[in-house]
């Protein structure tokens, strides 16, 4: 299953919910404002670097450009941009938006 | 792949119509089809022809017009949710009494079961919200 | 129009509603109950999921009078009639909030957020809230 | 004293303009004066005279408009977000070449300056949003 | 100085943020999804109970009566109706909204 | 308009603005400026208060083309040709962020939360988005 997540993590707990509905090998994509879970060094960095372990976590490239946080994502996030998003969707058997 | 999408907030207020809009355009140059494009709660006001943004932004409600009538795709509002919020064509402003409508070229008002059929009928539905 | 859709295809989904959200703050609670009830036309497997704040939707005694809008609580019980049958509550989301089964208003399945996320993965379309 | 009220979200998606609208009426019944009421973001869809809410459910629309009547409010709407958004009295619709207006009766539409100078002209601003 | 906070604690970092700028003597009105803040034996209760040692809590009665839950109000609590609203608003010098 | 207002009161009040949302994502941080530069014009002695992901509103190097958005951010640059230069950034928000003051496009200073709190305290009009 795709996972979409467009909340801050540090205002929200959608990306805290999704992490606990995720499960082993689906997908967690960062959209919108999802995409500030992707910068290393912030307080719920440990949280994705743990995730990473059962779950892919990916990120929408154009929001994270947009925001000015390209170059602060941490290791092992894979980057897509709309067309990589709508594979993602085709590939995995439904998305599940957690708004 | 047959895809529906479900866009549930206005437009410029919530980035969810943008990207609903520019992940509609990558899939279509995949060569994907878009079964329908229904729009709910705020997102109904995704289809009123009354807005005018500033000249350097993007127009959303005109982008939507132009991919509907390029691609023909179905771009239905909720008419529930169209009624609360003040989205009518002319039918609707004429059952309701109303002296103008405001709906955009391409959008079409009907009932929510387009949304569960789109569910039914398509590979994949997408719903982009807040 | 929904006799004519039936005709149509014949599949049967599994249609899954995601409900996060309290009832009145925003409205999602109550367009989402109006999906419920219009899908239910359609005989798809039909479950709705209560998780974080959404459980608030199902809690009993609201009383609306002194805020304005309309109490839409009492239809979740008559869901039933609609042959919408399976209710899953978050048991973690209930114990944050203080509450427990006793404090809501329809008859519910209690389930851990792991065995929820179990039942997500079997479905085939998900609506969220 | 005299209270000045903002308010940021459209009407039935969030509460923000229920809490308001209650806030202002026992405002008044206290004897309080509203200096003035401003539609700001997605609050500027409050002003849409198009709605058809379900009969057994408030008009959120028309009883601003009452009340407006009734107590001599002034309703005002942010010109630049109603023009994103697709609200428009007579003339905003003749010069943005639309055909059509939707404005609600007691709502005007003026510029940010509005706020601010209810901002300073009252006693307390008091912001319902989302 | 009044603050209002109307978002659910358990989804949003609202009521958090407030607590953290609202000095000692200052009123916090919990309204419309905030309300969910004044109930006993949740996860925030700790945190609620710690802040009205310095500062007075209060709630919107009709939005806790809206949602089923006045009668598990935790002790404390100032209950105030949409008059006692504007009568907080008026005793106090500003109002700022947490949204 | 604002002429007139000007000459009716005189009045100098402290307008705080608190952002406390990201940009991009909603259009609350893009509102919010507008009413900044519009206030300007009154002459009040306006202060910007950037709190959680309101500090996201100042970062370096937006790139917007890619989502078809205006970047506005240079726009906190130009504030200072307005006379708005009280901009005050949560150190305990930039924190969690990973990110440090410069991270961010225009000069801040950087206050401790319990310091912010008290400077809201001494204003008279609070706008919050």
């Amino acid at each position: 299953m795709l996972h979409t997540v467009n909340k801050s993590p540090f205002g929200s707990n959608s990306l805290e919910t999704c992490l606990k509905m995720a499960t082993s090998g689906s997908t967690v994509l960062l959209i919108e404002d999802g995409v500030y879970a992707a910068l290393k060094d912030s307080s719920v960095a440990e949280t994705i670097a743990q995730a990473m372990g059962t779950v892919t976590i990916a990120a929408l490239a154009p929001d994270l450009a947009a925001r000015g946080v390209a170059d602060k994502v941490m290791d092992g996030i894979k980057l897509v941009d709309y067309s990589g998003f709508v594979d993602l969707v085709c590939e995995t058997d439904k998305t599940t938006a957690w708004l | 792949m047959k895809l529906a999408i479900q866009v549930n907030e206005g437009p410029y207020t919530h980035q969810a119509a943008d990207t609903a809009y520019k992940f509609v355009e990558a899939a279509l140059e995949k060569g994907h089809e878009i079964y329908r494009i229904f729009f709910y709660h705020d997102g109904v006001n995704n289809g009123t022809r009354l807005t005018t943004p500033p000249q350097d932004d993007r127009n959303i409600v005109a982008r939507w017009s132009a991919l509907a009538e390029k691609h023909n795709i179905d771009l239905v509002i909720c008419v529930a949710a169209a009624q609360r919020r003040g989205i009518a064509d002319a039918d609707e402003a004429k059952r309701n009494s109303k002296d103008a409508d405001n709906i955009a070229p391409g959008f079409r008002i009907s009932g929510l079961g387009q949304l569960i059929e789109a569910g039914i009928q398509s590979d994949r539905l997408v719903v982009f919200g807040d | 129009m929904s006799d004519e859709m039936m005709d149509e295809g014949g599949t049967i989904k599994k249609f899954a509603y995601i409900n996060r959200k309290a009832p009145y703050g925003t409205i999602y609670a109550l367009e989402s109950l109006e999906v419920v009830l219009i899908g239910a036309a359609f005989e798809q497997d039909v479950s709705l999921f209560f998780l974080d704040d959404g459980v608030f939707q199902l809690t009993k005694g609201q009383k609306t009078d002194g805020i304005g809008m309309k109490n839409f609580s009492p239809t979740y019980r008559a869901l039933e009639m609609y042959d919408v049958e399976k209710l899953y509550v978050s048991e973690e989301a209930l114990a944050a909030r203080g509450l427990t089964a006793d404090d809501l208003l329809v008859d519910v399945e209690v389930v851990a957020d792991s065995e929820i996320a179990g039942m997500l993965d079997e479905q085939d379309v998900v609506l969220s809230f």
